[in-house]
């Protein structure tokens, strides 16, 4: 927060932040800080969501804003080691950051710390629940259950799930889950640090619980021609009753016209016995190295960590999100709320970034890609598996 | 003329014809006109389903109004303008004199450089982009209109000065040589003769120009990013992003951004043709 | 106003020789035409007169000034070209005053000296159009003002009429000849038309493959040739040519005419040559029997009639008067000795 | 007799013709060669390089290529050859704008009342940009929604989803790159049939020559420059083809949809990319593939430019 | 074989009339020759016997046949164009055989027929030649033998020489009299050019402005023109014009010559008229002082004075023979009263 020092200047913030709702929290703060510091400008650029993953190497290295946004864990590792990204090791030396203290981890490589977070949140199945009670089922627990109620959907001429492949990102949750509940969240991040093979039996077995979803139909059809946001109208119009999801897509589903009595949440339900882990990916906020305002980037990355900020910013009007700071109130929203205790209370296994974070980009890209024709093309699954592992040989020398 | 015209044939025949061309015109235009007839549909429609019926309201203004005040298309349609006629300008002055230099004089090495100013103006621009972004980062150009107008210019030169110089060579070489008889120096040559005489070339090259560049996308990708500098063709796909599913937005922003180069054809269409048959079919 | 001079003058294209070494005196205001064949190399030298293009070797004076080596516009010439090279985008008037404005003449000046080339051409009317609003002939006139609007001592013209049509021609043709009488400067003056040459010139230069076969003024050439070449190319239509063997005292005996042509000329008696008379010098006679009338061409005044001889030769013979001959006639032929001319067979010189 | 012309003019005036040429092509060639030539050879240097854009390059000789072409003990690049194949496809497919260029040159070449506008509306698609082509098409193939699957469902055809299907993807796309490209042609033929000589028309039809045999035998002939101009934009336009993919398909479903151009960008300079030698290394070849067609136009145009003087 | 027979033929443009309902004869075998001012329809008739161009009204026969309607194929006429129309993608021999290919004749006859034509026009040596690799009147031999290969009743000519330099001209005017006489079919040649028309028709057509002014021999035509336009259109140079008053007993009054001609025509007197008289029949008397010689030209055979008379009128004149005269001379003028032709004054025509 400056701490009495004047900034001036100007700030420039680059966001990724582009869906309407966080949008707005971003142009908030931005604006917010702005007033806070009368010597000093704010200059906010939002970039699209997507296209800011390919540009971000290209702004960081040439022109770079003062802060921007990324995510965590490996995601930020080539920025870490190329030297893009401001050892902001300071700002985590204050005292007020311990409120942070649980999401330290992800933001350290090298025993430094590169950023601060702003958000989390929680993935999970979230549901139609007005149609299960039509349908007469209830929240499933087991893998089981949740095949039987799927049934009766299908029965009932409609899909279990929706999902819109053709960012690939979506299929990557798909196999979070499939391989966590399959394998235990150790496997998982064995696997995702190269230490385990593709063609692995306990992988095989993963795709053989996912394939049973396919091969009843439990997906929607020609789910690779869209983006998630466009699988979103098959679960408004109850085409498909479930959507496993970040809790950002609440707010889209509630903007379209679903009533909280017509949403509902459960927890991924459990295949084998082993202990849960959750996906809940970290949003952050990182200084780039050619930054030229370093003072106030460093003060803006203290105000939006701050707790006030924190329960501002996450609220149920706003993100819909979990905040990092936990001196901040979680926000008084059914979704959070469960996501909050869910991820408190019940991801004893451990908590994922998600896969493309927590792979690496070119095992991830051709993982995805993979996991993407698996949902279209089970029966190709040795020549996937075939062409990951060789990938994988490559990758991680 | 081939084939036989019409009016030769029968009645029945060219009442066939008269009515067969907007039947064709049409389904030739289709997935166009189905986009605008998207754009100017209320969000409703989309959500009820009835993506083909009669559009259940005529939303003009709505949605075009949002493409225009609630999104970033017009900074992204300026910077096309404000990357676009530079380019457009800096093209023709270079390639107008490129082509003086090989279409009068007769050098060693004049075929050698025309060459290669045409095969540099073939090779897929792939191979261009690594070291081009490079260059134009180091230059501290990334991300700004003035980075991507440079290297338009520099490629267009290529295929400028193929159009320039086959234009210059159709000129008749009795008025260079006139001018040399009464003591005009070579650079009178190129300002008051040669120039004046391209003016159809210019234009045309200009319109054609005009449109290449403002269609680019490729080059926007890779040397721009975000509203500062980037142009509509990127733009769009950030509008879009931002209006994932709303097919009537989507549409709009669309159209919008396709419309300067379809204003540009229409006003210009005679230069338009003009540019693409002196510079391809000579 | 001066004179031109060549001097050995040669033009190699790469290795190709084209202009063989040419010496040629072009009076003070004289009006000086070449003539020959295509591709025998007019163009070419009066190009390099003009300085368009270099000269291989000699020396091309103008003047007192040695040339050879200045810049076109240093030379004091003005050309005037077939495709008359107008500005299409500048009015008759900038035309006509580029050069000088170019070169950074006041303006007064130019006005006054292109008021007075549009006086001496009467294009006062055309001065504000655009060469594209104007006839053919009036835009050979406009590159004709353009070239003495610039005052200069030798005019150039490279075939300026061929691509004007019959009547314009005729018409450009007298307006050539009357500019010359006025202006007086010395004129080379290139043409494929006999017509031009023979009406407009004072001397007429026949090339050849880069050679002068001749030169002299046109009725010299018409009634006094060196050669078989300038013999056959001079005069319309062309010479008869027949086989002869020159017998003594100046007798050719010609098979083809079934007689001997008591010519005067020496040579060597025996000797083969070549025989030559020209159409108009020939009169058929209807009660003769020596020749076949093969075809006939009238053109109303004038008849031509083509004739075949025993020996197979073609014979041209100009018919006049109201009686003609008819395909199918046998006639006899009718001339005055003294119209001969003869040619030695293998060099083609003239025999006198 | 003679006295010389005096030689106090400057050294530019005497060599005034000589000159000039360079310096009006200096700045031209300048940019060309900074932004054009010099990059290509650039290119080539990287390729023999690993680089991530950011650091130092590290020389790892043709590796690339190797791995590329699976030399050695390990397999050829599979989204490679995909690409590959897919490149062939676009040549060989985009090459049918030509024909049907033709044809619909054809049936607009006549004089009807408003025939100018109806060329020009013909010619629309060409002047959009590749983008918003990419988004129309994207859009007329919606599996449910889309127009192509109205009118298939108007005549109780199903549907289909092109877009989503590997086997059909490329083709959806290649047909979109079609529809400017037709378009393209179109105009090129038209102003070939303009210059078509009317002679020569009437000459085969006292000769008897009609339809398709007066096409065959005597108009197409006569198009000669058109077609190859129209083969020349085709196949650098094939080559080329980048935007369609990206806003189509992203390159997707699984990758079936690449091509060289599209996979170098993706390895380049794509979100989980910044293998700039492999990237380059594709370019390369790509580069390669074109400079067969960039020779035999350049001797092509050689040819003329010969028979021209 | 077979004649021409045109019936009141009409051609419109949209509104525009360019035919006025022509009726003429062509004999079988008969050359025949349109000749008159540039846009008064040549092209268009000949077209339109050709089936080019369709018949607005009216009817046209090949022989017996009506073939008004009839494509152009069918008709059993080749045509000869200006330009050659030859395809320049095709070999000599492809071009030539080209139209009897696209009508399925056999291989075998193909090749006899081609290699005939090839013989009478000379073309074996460029059979495997395209016609870009020919000059341009092989070029036109080519498309006259391209016609001759499918051995049409009737051929047709659209100015086929006008393309080409003078001396070829005269060359292939010479081989199309020669085809026509060897093969003997119809032929419709138009032309700008006099002599082509004198020299080459048995019939000259003479148009203007869509109607037929005058048809008949060359030499009648050049000797009994029927009226003002056909007197200057035949004939080089054009008959000389004079005003005049008709007197009695034909005697016509001209200032310009400062006499009266007894011409022997049947007029009203006190007429005003056109007094016509061509130049080769007038002869320069130098003992006269009547004209003024503003200037002379001379082509080696004959030269033309080109006088000035008294009341300005300009008079041309042949002149023949060693002793010619010289600009500025003043001279007399003398001819036979009976050289003389009359025409009125506004209608043109010819009073007898
Ligand atoms: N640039 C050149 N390179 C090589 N040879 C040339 C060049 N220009 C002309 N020639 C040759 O020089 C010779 C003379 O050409 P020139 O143009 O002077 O002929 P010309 O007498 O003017 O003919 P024409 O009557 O056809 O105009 C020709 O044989 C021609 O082929
Ligand atoms: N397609 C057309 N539409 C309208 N008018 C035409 C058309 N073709 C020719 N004409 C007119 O018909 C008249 C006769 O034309 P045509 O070409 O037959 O003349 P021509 O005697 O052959 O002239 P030239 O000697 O110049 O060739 C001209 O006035 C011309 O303007
Ligand atoms: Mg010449
Ligand atoms: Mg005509």
């Amino acid at each position: 927060d400056g701490h009495g020092m004047k900034l001036k200047g100007e700030l420039n913030i680059t966001s990724d932040m582009s869906n309407p709702a966080p949008r707005a929290v971003m142009e908030g703060l931005a604006a917010q800080f702005d007033e806070m510091h009368p010597d000093l400008t704010v200059n906010l650029t939002i970039v699209d969501r997507e296209a800011w993953k390919t540009q971000i190497r290209n702004s960081l290295s040439a022109n770079a804003p003062d802060v921007v946004n990324w995510y965590a864990a490996n995601r930020m590792g080539p920025y870490v080691s190329a030297g893009l990204f401001e050892d902001v090791s300071d700002v985590w030396a204050d005292e007020s950051m311990a409120a942070l203290a649980s999401t330290k981890g992800a933001m350290t490589i090298d025993g430094k710390q590169w950023g601060v977070p702003y958000t989390y949140y929680q993935w999970g199945i979230y549901y139609r629940e007005d149609i299960f009670k039509e349908l007469g089922l209830t929240e499933p627990a087991t893998f089981d259950e949740e095949m039987a109620n799927c049934a009766k959907i299908i029965d009932s001429g409609r899909k279990c799930y929706t999902i819109g492949s053709k960012f690939l990102w979506t299929a990557g949750g798909w196999f979070d889950y499939m391989n966590m509940r399959t394998n235990g969240f150790d496997f998982h991040m064995q696997l995702a640090q190269g230490e385990v093979e593709w063609t692995d039996e306990r992988v095989r077995e993963t795709f053989a619980n996912w394939r049973k979803l396919i091969d009843m139909g439990a997906f929607i059809d020609d789910h690779q021609n869209y983006s998630w946001q466009e699988a979103l109208p098959f679960m408004v119009k109850g085409e498909a009753t479930a959507y496993l999801m970040g809790n950002f897509s609440v707010a889209p589903l509630r903007e379209a016209g679903l009533t909280d009595d017509q949403l509902g949440f459960y927890q991924f339900p459990t295949i084998a016995d082993v202990p849960q882990g959750e996906d809940a990916p970290t949003d952050t906020f990182h200084i780039p190295s050619g930054a030229t305002n370093k003072d106030a980037a460093k003060a803006f990355l203290e105000f939006v960590t701050s707790a006030d900020v924190q329960s501002d910013i996450n609220g149920g009007d706003k993100l819909g999100q979990l905040p990092v700071n936990s001196a901040s109130s979680v926000a008084d929203d059914k979704f959070i709320a469960k996501g909050f205790e869910m991820l408190s209370n019940n991801a004893k296994g451990g908590v994922a970034q998600f896969f493309d974070r927590d792979f690496p980009a070119e095992m991830a890209s051709a993982g995805m890609e993979g996991l993407q024709e698996f949902m279209v093309f089970p029966d190709n699954l040795d020549d996937i598996l075939a062409r990951l592992e060789e990938t994988r040989a490559r990758v991680y020398k | 003329m081939f084939p036989t015209p019409i009016e030769k044939k029968s009645r029945s025949y060219q009442m066939a014809y008269q009515g067969l061309l907007p039947v064709v015109l049409v389904m030739w235009l289709l997935p166009l006109i189905a986009v605008a007839v998207f754009s100017i549909r209320p969000d409703s429609d989309f959500t009820n389903g009835n993506y083909w019926g009669v559009p259940s309201s005529f939303n003009f203004f709505e949605n075009y109004g949002k493409v225009f005040f609630e999104s970033d298309m017009p900074r992204y349609l300026l910077n096309s303008v404000f990357i676009t006629v530079p380019t457009v300008l800096g093209t023709i002055a270079l390639s107008s004199m490129t082509g003086f230099a090989l279409g009068i004089y007769k050098f060693k090495g004049n075929l050698l450089i025309f060459f290669m100013f045409i095969a540099g103006n073939f090779v897929p621009f792939q191979i261009l982009m690594v070291p081009v972004r490079d260059l134009t980062v180091n230059m501290n150009l990334y991300d700004t209109k003035t980075g991507l107008i440079l290297f338009h210019i520099a490629f267009q030169t290529g295929f400028c000065t193929l159009f320039m110089r086959n234009f210059i060579r159709a000129l008749p070489f009795p008025l260079i040589e006139a001018a040399r008889v009464e003591g005009v120096r070579e650079w009178q040559i190129f300002l008051y003769v040669v120039l004046p005489l391209m003016k159809p070339a210019l234009a045309a090259l200009a319109v054609l120009i005009f449109t290449f560049i403002w269609n680019d996308y490729f080059w926007a990708v890779v040397l721009t990013q975000g509203p500062d500098a980037q142009p509509v063709t990127a733009g769009i796909t950030a509008f879009n992003s931002q209006y994932r599913a709303a097919y009537h937005l989507m549409s709009a922003g669309s159209i919008v951004a396709a419309l300067p180069p379809v204003l540009m054809f229409f006003l210009m269409q005679k230069h338009f043709i003009a540019g693409l048959t002196l510079g391809a079919v000579k | 106003m001066s004179g031109v001079t060549l001097n050995k003058v040669i033009k190699k294209y790469g290795d190709v020789q084209v202009i063989h070494g040419i010496d040629l005196e072009i009076e003070d205001g004289e009006f000086c035409v070449f003539v020959g064949p295509s591709g025998c190399g007019k163009s070419t030298l009066l190009r390099m007169v003009a300085g368009l293009e270099e000269t291989t070797d000699g020396q091309i004076n103008i003047g007192e000034r040695d040339v050879t080596r200045a810049d076109p516009s240093q030379r004091g010439v003005a050309m005037v070209f077939q495709t008359y090279a107008l500005y299409p985008h500048m009015t008759v008037r900038d035309n006509m005053g580029f050069g000088l404005k170019m070169n950074g003449h006041p303006k007064a000046e130019i006005v006054e000296k292109v008021a007075e080339a549009s006086r001496i051409l009467k294009l006062d009317e055309y001065l504000e159009r655009k060469p594209a609003a104007l006839s053919g002939g009036q835009r050979q006139r406009v590159s004709i003002g353009r070239a003495i609007v610039r005052g200069p001592e030798v005019f150039l013209f490279d075939e300026p009429l061929s691509n004007l049509d019959a009547e314009l021609r005729v018409e450009m043709r007298v307006e050539i000849a009357r500019l010359h009488k006025e202006i007086g400067a010395t004129m080379i003056y290139v043409t494929h038309d006999q017509v031009e040459a023979m009406t407009l010139a004072d001397k007429i230069v026949v090339l050849r493959l880069g050679v002068i076969e001749q030169f002299g003024s046109p009725m010299d050439l018409y009634r006094d040739p060196d050669n078989k070449f300038v013999a056959g190319f001079i005069g319309s239509p062309a010479m008869n040519f027949m086989d002869g063997v020159l017998g003594e005292g100046g007798s050719v005996t010609v098979p083809a005419l079934q007689r001997d042509v008591a010519t005067g000329v020496n040579g060597v008696a025996g000797a083969k040559v070549s025989y030559g008379i020209r159409p108009e010098h020939i009169t058929i006679d209807p009660a003769g029997s020596t020749h076949k009338v093969d075809m006939t061409e009238s053109l109303g005044g004038i008849s031509y009639a083509y004739l075949v001889a025993e020996t197979g030769e073609r014979i041209v013979v100009e018919e006049r008067g109201d009686v003609r001959s008819k395909d199918g006639d046998v006639v006899g032929l009718s001339f005055e000795d003294s119209r001969s001319y003869v040619f030695d067979a293998a060099s083609e010189m003239r025999i006198r | 007799m003679s006295t010389p012309v005096p030689q106090d003019r400057s050294w530019y005036r005497r060599n005034e013709i000589a000159i000039t040429p360079w310096l009006f092509l200096i700045p031209g060639i300048a940019f060309f060669a900074l932004y054009v030539i010099m990059p290509i050879f650039q290119s080539f240097w990287i390729s023999f390089h690993e680089w991530d854009g950011l650091g130092e390059k590290t020389w790892v000789g043709t590796a690339h290529y190797e791995r590329l072409f699976g030399v050695g003990d390990q397999n050829i690049d599979r989204k490679f050859e995909v690409s590959f194949w897919n490149n062939l496809k676009w040549l060989v497919l985009y090459l049918l704008a030509i024909p049907m260029g033709l044809f619909i040159a054809l049936f607009l070449n006549q004089t009807v009342r408003g025939i100018r506008l109806y060329k020009s509306l013909f010619f629309f698609p060409f002047v959009i940009s590749q983008v918003v082509v990419g988004l129309v098409f994207s859009w007329f193939y919606l599996p449910r929604e889309g127009l192509l699957n109205a009118i298939l469902g108007f005549f109780n055809l199903g549907s289909i989803n092109i877009l989503g299907d590997p086997t059909m993807a490329t083709y959806g796309i290649i047909a979109a790159g079609l529809w400017p490209q037709t378009a393209y042609c179109m105009i090129l033929y038209l102003t070939g049939l303009n210059a078509v000589d009317p002679e020569q028309v009437e000459a085969a039809r006292l000769d008897g020559a009609k339809g398709h045999k007066m096409l065959w035998y005597v108009i197409l002939p006569q198009l000669k420059p058109a077609t190859f101009i129209a083969f020349v934009v085709t196949i650098i336009g094939a080559l080329r083809s980048f935007d369609l993919i990206s806003i189509m398909t992203n390159g997707g479903p699984f990758g079936s949809t690449r091509v060289l151009s599209f996979y170098m960008f993706e390895e380049s300079l794509s979100e989980f990319g910044f293998r700039m030698g492999y990237g380059s290394a594709i370019a390369t070849v790509l580069f390669f593939i074109m400079l067969g067609f960039i020779v035999y136009f350049l001797y092509s145009m050689w040819r003329e430019e010969k028979e021209a003087r």
